[in-house]
């Protein structure tokens, strides 16, 4: 029952957020606050209260590991809700599930006191959207059949799209317009795909059913296969955003207050490589295998492209924007891996980079409360001005290009091992991907921070509670960088169970002329990769 | 004492840690106190450790001490795991002896500077992460280590932030480096992948194990690493950064980019040996470029009148020796050139940093002059280190280590006599522009008055490190002096034996002969040269013009030029057609699309209520035409 | 009685019809128009009732009775806005009343 | 009977046509009312009597004194000013030259004979208040919407009602404009 609460609780404080705001407007931050950090609270506790499973998971051999493919869940809730249309009300818990649920909380927590200052105009109808953006994304997360995973992927549409129109910037509606149409048509492409699914599994087996776990496996033709992967994919990848349909990103991101930029760059796009993991590579491993090809070419251009486009620009914001372009080129790199190593890197990736982009977005947010502007050729020199801002400007932006030490490091790096096993071009030109991140990083710290201060701009630096923010997350992005174990080992059961239901696929002939591909290998004989774990394990 | 290993670099950070987070809070006394003070500690602790590893070598001529599993997955299991061997005992004793020398001498460089905390902030950082990468027990730790100096390059150049073309200056730094590290990474990608551990000794047992001579695996790998190694090392073909390198602090050019950093590579390739003997062609690869740099390095020295980047050049031609060595199998020699360069570079460069000082921050040696009474104390360093660069024979300590270095090129089984003619007109070209440097700026008449003379906390390192460019090469003295060699017999303990050619020419005591004359020769060419030109050194504005190809010369020929036209240009192009994104008009043609649909759509309602019913009229007409005709 | 052809009435009905359609389109003033629609559903109501006949049914002529209610509740507001019409625009010309274009 | 029929078709066509060709409204009504009878005629030819004597009373009796009164109200009888030129009248003539034409083929020339003898007033009711009671009570209420309709149409209206202002009223953004500048 307690992942009812991670819903419930924030959709319950986003109306009286609303109401409170009525007559005491800071009433309705603090109900926002409490609930973000209630529900982070609690799945904290969970997370602790569990890591003795976790851990027994990450050290067991063979498939007791798989949550998915075993059902056996951290938690779940599981009810009838449309039963005539085998529409059930199903959530679980696993360890993606949990990192994703930390991470939404966590954001939304940061976007509320992001923009403490920020906001001060419809202060109460402003909580009352990002908290129920909180509730519809924990929804996202935690839902596992496939109708109410719909339901929540569409629901947080709709405060992002006020968030935007409504607290944006200059061309917001614009902005917000073409969020939306972007999301929504490709939200429509996976319905059809999920209702195609339903059919099909309908038709062949008798029960017509939009349970996640049954449908897994369900027989059709390749074709057909390959047609619904798209529609997934799709969906996901304009989420995510993979480089052709990027291009809402940089306008959402540059447009939306800070608070939105934080959630859309902190959870929103990860449900993009969340849904991959979860949904398209296990129901379509061999269609997903056919189109990995394509998958990685475009994972590289975006990599690449991203990290361009970022030294391209001269709105800061839009240059941040950017750079989430190119590390979600990374993300979707490792889906088409699809080995543990990459995966791992896949869910470590999520996490460094909502830490590290969010803040980045707070502090282009912060600045842009202060000097009016996001435009570098107004900036320069505000290290001289704004030490501390400046420092901390540069943290992010080293980690933004990978810096060893930081933990967007090791994701990268796991990343592109784990792409080099399974296609070595994929995995060089990401790595070449690094220097543009460099110069990507290094330019904006150039425009705007370093040389001669010529603007006569003069403001605070960072007061107390900002500060706090990005120590909090400077200290999140040491740890991981040297110890991301925790994590590694919550994502464990995940990673492993995916891999376990997509082993079957390589019983098809598509294994013999890839030898050295690793893709969905990993778990090719069940516990393959378990006991390469389990080995490194014993010997420590 | 080996337990204290990890002390050795957590000094430094802890140092690093503290500033950050007091920064402004703390008096100039106390930062300095904490950054230079941690570095002398960990000194301190280095020796000892040191001491302790020579007086008792652990089993195994090795030391391994485990902190903590950095992460476990998918059968990669780096540790933050600490590896102390004979080669990682000089470096880490040379990094903090020299770290804190130069530590030192900054709290009094830089007291007068508003980002005096800062600066040590970054110190103690690259202090910290110059021992993490030669102490690292795997590569990806070691790839940390290596990252994190890089980052400090990047850093401290740019120090002075408000000039944009020191800013410029470490981008450049941190960008071609990282091209380099590209590569380094995907030679990690490779060794992982192939040989399941990137844990350095396993690594190179399974090398050596699994792989056969001159294997497609190995020489990838070596060749990667290479690529990795010449970024970091300012070797050809990725020099070019280091020379505006020098827009950072002179304290900081003395530690990163003479002393330490940039012998990275050299330690790389020299950890990872195993890979460079099965790929003979990769280290003869190795071998050519350092042949190739130290000659292009000493050529554009030579033309240079920027004091600090006649350092830049010599550093670079100075690692050229080193893989020059590293490339004929002389692991040991490139180890004492490393150490003894050390000394020597760190030597001039602080003694340039209190000619600049001295001078009011002037770079340009014709505008010195005639300083040798005014500051005798840099003048005796610099001479001692010239003279210890172009390897004066017998007392000083380059002339051992570059002797050395000559000697292998022509004496070991992988040497040959081009190399051993590059190194030797290396060697002359080298005193030519080392000495060209003091005579112009230690003799002549004074051209800038003298504004600030240096205290003891300049001088001091400045006596430490005379005195170590003088007695440091007396630890592998040649054959023909004795064969007193405690260095190599201890570096022995982690390096291959260099295979020596029995009875070749070039230990027979003839070759330091060549060594020492073509010095002499060198110093007298110098000296030639100026007095020739002394009339006009009186006039600045008279400067000998730079013909074509002094110009050539002093622009690094021309690789910044080709860099910039086949690199740089073609991607800012590419930004600037590409800035509002290539794709956006696929789907902003889209949107054209419907808004000209709807344009087309609603003049079509034009209020008239008879063309409705017309446009209706026609509708029932198609309709009816339908039915009747079917 | 010689039966009247069935095809003759309803060729009849199509033709007044296809009058009242151009009156439609041709003329501007509101009455006419009103005038024109009424030719049209007298013409609708003549098809019923022949069609009607060719059964010997009174379908067709309910039918017809229908038509004939929904022609008067037509008139009868047409006419009304004809009055407003007339009030606001000073004439009853059909094409002033083009404000609702896109 | 059949002769009388084809008379009254042949009114009927060139009475219609005057209707819509007459400039005078009056003119034009009265031609109609001519037409109208026309019908009436061709009804009671069908043996369809009571629906012609319904054509009479309450087409060209209520009905067209309902125009005339308008016309007569409104004080409009010459139309001149709003003749449209006689080119405007080709597109019409063409466009239903073609539909009369797919009519006149769709219903064929095949000479279909119609039942002989009349429907008469009995048999219609019967069918109307019969299978049919649940449409004439739909028309009662049709005729008392329009009845009303009508009335509260062409009321005078109370100050300016017509002239809405709420269509072009200030967009909901106008307030988060400010807002977001602020």
């Amino acid at each position: 029952m307690i992942l009812l609460w991670y819903i419930l609780i924030p959709a319950v404080a986003a109306p009286l957020a609303w109401l409170l705001a009525r007559s005491r407007p800071q009433a309705a931050r603090w109900v926002a606050v409490a609930g973000t950090a209630l529900p982070l609270a609690l799945v904290t506790w969970q997370w602790v209260s569990q890591a003795g499973a976790l851990r027994a998971a990450f050290a067991a051999h063979g498939p007791g590991v798989a949550g998915l493919v075993q059902g056996t869940w951290l938690a779940d809730v599981q009810a009838a809700w449309i039963s005539p249309l085998g529409i059930s009300f199903f959530l679980a818990e696993d360890g993606l599930t949990l990192i994703m649920l930390v991470l939404t909380f966590a954001m939304g927590l940061l976007a509320v006191l992001a923009s403490w200052r920020g906001i001060q105009e419809r202060v109460g109808f402003f909580h009352f959207m990002i908290l129920w953006s909180v509730a519809a994304l924990a929804g996202v997360f935690l839902s596992l059949d496939l109708f109410l995973f719909y339901f929540f992927f569409e629901m947080m549409l709709i405060p992002m799209y006020f968030v935007i129109a409504l607290w944006g910037h200059e061309r917001r509606v614009y902005a917000a317009v073409k969020f939306f149409i972007f999301t929504q048509a490709s939200g429509l492409l996976m319905l059809i795909a999920i209702l195609a699914l339903y059919f099909i599994h309908g038709r062949a087996t008798g029960t017509y059913t939009f349970d996640f776990t049954q449908l897994l496996g369900t027989e059709m033709p390749s074709a057909t296969a390959f047609l619904l992967m798209l529609g997934f994919f799709v969906a996901f990848a304009v989420k995510l955003p993979v480089f052709p349909l990027h291009t809402w990103l940089p306008d959402a991101h540059t447009e939306a207050p800070t608070a939105g930029s934080v959630i859309l760059a902190g959870v929103l796009i990860k449900i993009g490589a969340y849904g991959m993991i979860r949904f398209m590579v296990p129901l379509f491993p061999q269609a997903v295998y056919d189109f990995r090809t394509v998958g990685m070419i475009l994972a590289v251009i975006g990599i690449i492209y991203g990290a361009v486009m970022a030294y391209a620009q001269r709105d800061l914001k839009r240059l941040v924007a950017y750079t989430s372009v190119s590390h979600m080129g990374f993300v979707l790199l490792g889906i088409f891996a699809w080995n543990t190593l990459a995966l791992q890197g896949v869910v470590l990736q999520i996490v460094c980079h909502a830490l590290s982009t969010g803040a980045l977005f707070i502090l282009v947010g912060t600045l842009e409360d202060r000097i009016h502007t996001r435009d570098m050729a107004k900036m320069g020199g505000l290290w001289a001005v704004a030490p501390r801002m400046g420092g901390t400007a540069m943290f992010f932006a080293l980690a933004s290009l990978g810096l060893p030490g930081l933990g967007n490091f090791v994701a990268e790096f796991l990343i592109l091992v784990g792409a080099w096993q399974a296609s070595k071009w994929a995995a060089v030109l990401g790595a070449v991907g690094l220097v543009f991140a460099t110069v990507y990083a290094l330019w904006m710290m150039q425009r705007a921070f370093q040389g001669e201060e010529t603007h006569a701009l003069r403001f605070d630096d960072l007061v107390p509670r900002e500060t706090g923010m990005y120590a909090a997350l400077v200290a999140a992005l040491v740890v991981l960088g040297f110890y991301p174990q925790p994590l590694i080992t919550t994502a464990r059961q995940t990673v492993t169970s995916v891999q376990q239901i997509t082993a079957g696929s390589r019983l098809s002939p598509q294994a013999a002329h890839a030898p050295q591909v690793r893709i969905l290998a990993d778990g090719a004989p069940p516990g393959a990769t378990v006991a390469d774990d389990a080995t490194t394990d014993g010997k420590r | 004492m080996l337990q204290l290993l990890w002390v050795v670099p957590a000094l430094p950070a802890a140092g690093f840690v503290l500033l950050a987070l007091l920064n402004r809070r703390l008096s100039r006394r106390a930062a300095a106190l904490i950054g230079a003070g941690s570095v002398g500690l960990s000194a301190v602790v280095a020796i000892l450790v040191a001491a302790s590893f020579i007086t008792s070598p652990p089993p195994g001529e090795a030391y391994r001490q485990v902190l903590w599993t950095w992460f476990d997955t998918g059968g990669l299991a780096p540790q933050i795991a600490f590896y102390l061997d004979a080669m990682s005992v000089i470096f880490i004793l040379v990094i903090t002896v020299v770290g804190f020398l130069i530590h030192l001498y900054s709290t009094e460089f830089m007291e007068r500077d508003e980002g005096f905390t800062r600066f040590f902030i970054y110190m103690n950082l690259f202090v910290a992460s110059m021992l993490v990468l030669v102490l690292a027990d795997n590569l990806l730790l070691l790839y940390l280590g290596w990252e994190g100096v890089g980052l400090c390059s990047y850093l401290l150049i740019s120090f002075w932030q408000r000039d944009l073309q020191s800013v410029y200056a470490g981008r450049k730094a941190f960008i071609v480096t990282r091209v380099g590290d590209t590569a380094l990474i995907v030679g990690l990608f490779l060794l992982f992948t192939q040989l399941h551990t990137l844990e350095i000794q396993p690594l190179m047992a399974g090398a050596a194990k699994e792989w056969a001579a001159g294997s497609g695996f190995a020489v990838a790998a070596a060749a990667l690493l290479l690529g990795g190694a010449v970024g970091k090392s300012a070797q050809l073909p990725l020099q070019t950064w280091l020379p505006d390198a020098m827009a950072g602090p002179t304290p900081v050019s003395a530690l990163i980019h003479a002393a330490t950093m940039v012998t990275a590579g050299v330690y790389l390739i020299a950890r990872t040996n195993v890979l460079y003997t099965l790929a003979p062609d990769v280290r003869l690869a190795v071998a050519i470029v350092g042949t190739v740099t130290l000659l292009y390095a000493c050529f554009s020295a030579l033309a240079q009148h920027d004091i600090k980047r006649v350092l830049a050049y010599s550093t670079m031609s100075q690692i050229g020796y080193m893989f020059l060595a590293l490339g004929v199998a002389g692991w040991s020699a490139a180890i004492f050139h490393f150490m003894t360069h050390a000394f020597f570079k760190a030597l001039l460069f602080l003694a340039a940093g209190v000619v600049i000082e001295a001078l009011g921050g002037e770079h340009d040696i014709f505008k010195m002059g005639g300083l040798r009474r005014k500051l005798p104390a840099a003048f005796w360093a610099f001479v001692i280190g010239a003279a210890s660069l172009s390897a004066m024979p017998l007392v000083t300590s380059g002339f051992y280590s570059k002797d050395l270095i000559i000697e292998t090129s022509l004496g070991a089984v992988d040497g040959n006599a081009w190399l051993w003619l590059g190194a030797l007109a290396g060697s002359l070209l080298t005193s030519v522009y080392a000495f060209r440097v003091v005579f112009v700026v230690f003799f002549g008449d004074p051209q800038t008055p003298v504004t600030r003379r240096p205290r003891w906390r300049m001088l001091l390192p400045l006596y430490v490190l005379s005195a170590l460019s003088v007695i440091g090469g007396f630890v592998w003295l040649p054959q023909w002096m004795g064969g007193f060699h405690p260095l190599e017999d201890f570096l022995d303990t982690a390096l291959p034996v260099t295979q020596r050619v029995a009875g070749s020419f070039a230990y027979t005591g003839v070759s330091a002969l060549l060594t020492s004359l073509v010095t002499v020769i060198g110093v007298a060419l110098a000296t030639v040269w100026l007095v020739e030109s002394r009339a006009a050194l009186k006039d600045v504005a008279a400067r000998p013009t730079p013909h074509a190809v002094q110009d050539f010369w002093l622009h690094g020929w021309g690789f910044d030029w080709l860099y910039e036209h086949v690199f740089v240009l073609p991607v800012k192009w590419f930004a600037r057609v590409a800035r509002d994104d290539l794709v956006e008009p696929a789907f902003s043609g889209l949107a054209w699309l419907n808004v000209q649909a709807w344009r087309a759509l609603s003049a079509s309602q034009n209020g008239l209520l008879r063309v409705y019913i017309g446009v209706a009229g026609v509708g029932l007409a198609v309709i009816v035409a339908f039915v009747v005709l079917r | 009685m010689a039966a009247v052809s069935l095809d003759h009435g309803l060729i009849l009905a199509a033709i007044l019809f296809v009058i009242g359609f151009v009156g439609l389109l041709t003329r501007r003033n509101l009455i006419v128009v009103l005038a024109c629609i009424e030719i049209m559903l007298n013409a609708a109501g003549l098809a019923f009732v022949v069609a009607g006949a060719r059964w010997g049914r009174p379908d067709g002529q309910v039918m017809f009775l229908f038509v004939l209610a929904m022609a008067a509740a037509e008139v009868a507001v047409g006419l009304a806005l004809a009055i407003r019409f007339q009030q606001s625009l000073g004439r009853l010309d059909v094409d002033d009343a083009d404000e609702m274009k896109g | 009977m059949t002769t009388l029929f084809y008379i009254a078709a042949v009114v009927a066509v060139l009475a219609t046509i005057l209707v819509i060709t007459r400039s005078n409204l009056v003119h034009a009504l009265l031609y109609l009312v001519v037409s109208l009878f026309a019908v009436a005629v061709v009804f009671y030819t069908l043996g369809a009597p009571f629906v012609a004597a319904l054509e009479v009373i309450v087409y060209a009796g209520a009905i067209m004194m309902v125009f005339v009164f308008a016309v007569m109200l409104l004080n409009v009888s010459a139309d001149s000013p709003l003749r449209v030129p006689p080119s405007a009248w080709i597109g019409p003539l063409v466009l239903v030259a073609v539909l009369l034409a797919e009519l006149i083929y769709g219903i064929g020339l095949s000479n279909h004979a119609l039942q002989a003898g009349e429907v008469g007033p009995q048999q219609v009711s019967e069918a109307l208040f019969g299978p049919y009671v649940l449409g004439v009570e739909l028309a009662s209420m049709l005729l008392l919407a329009a009845l009303i309709g009508a009335r509260h149409i062409a009321a005078q209206p109370e100050g300016p009602a017509l002239e809405d202002p709420q269509l072009s009223g200030e967009e909901p953004d106008a307030r988060a404009d400010e807002g977001g500048e602020a």
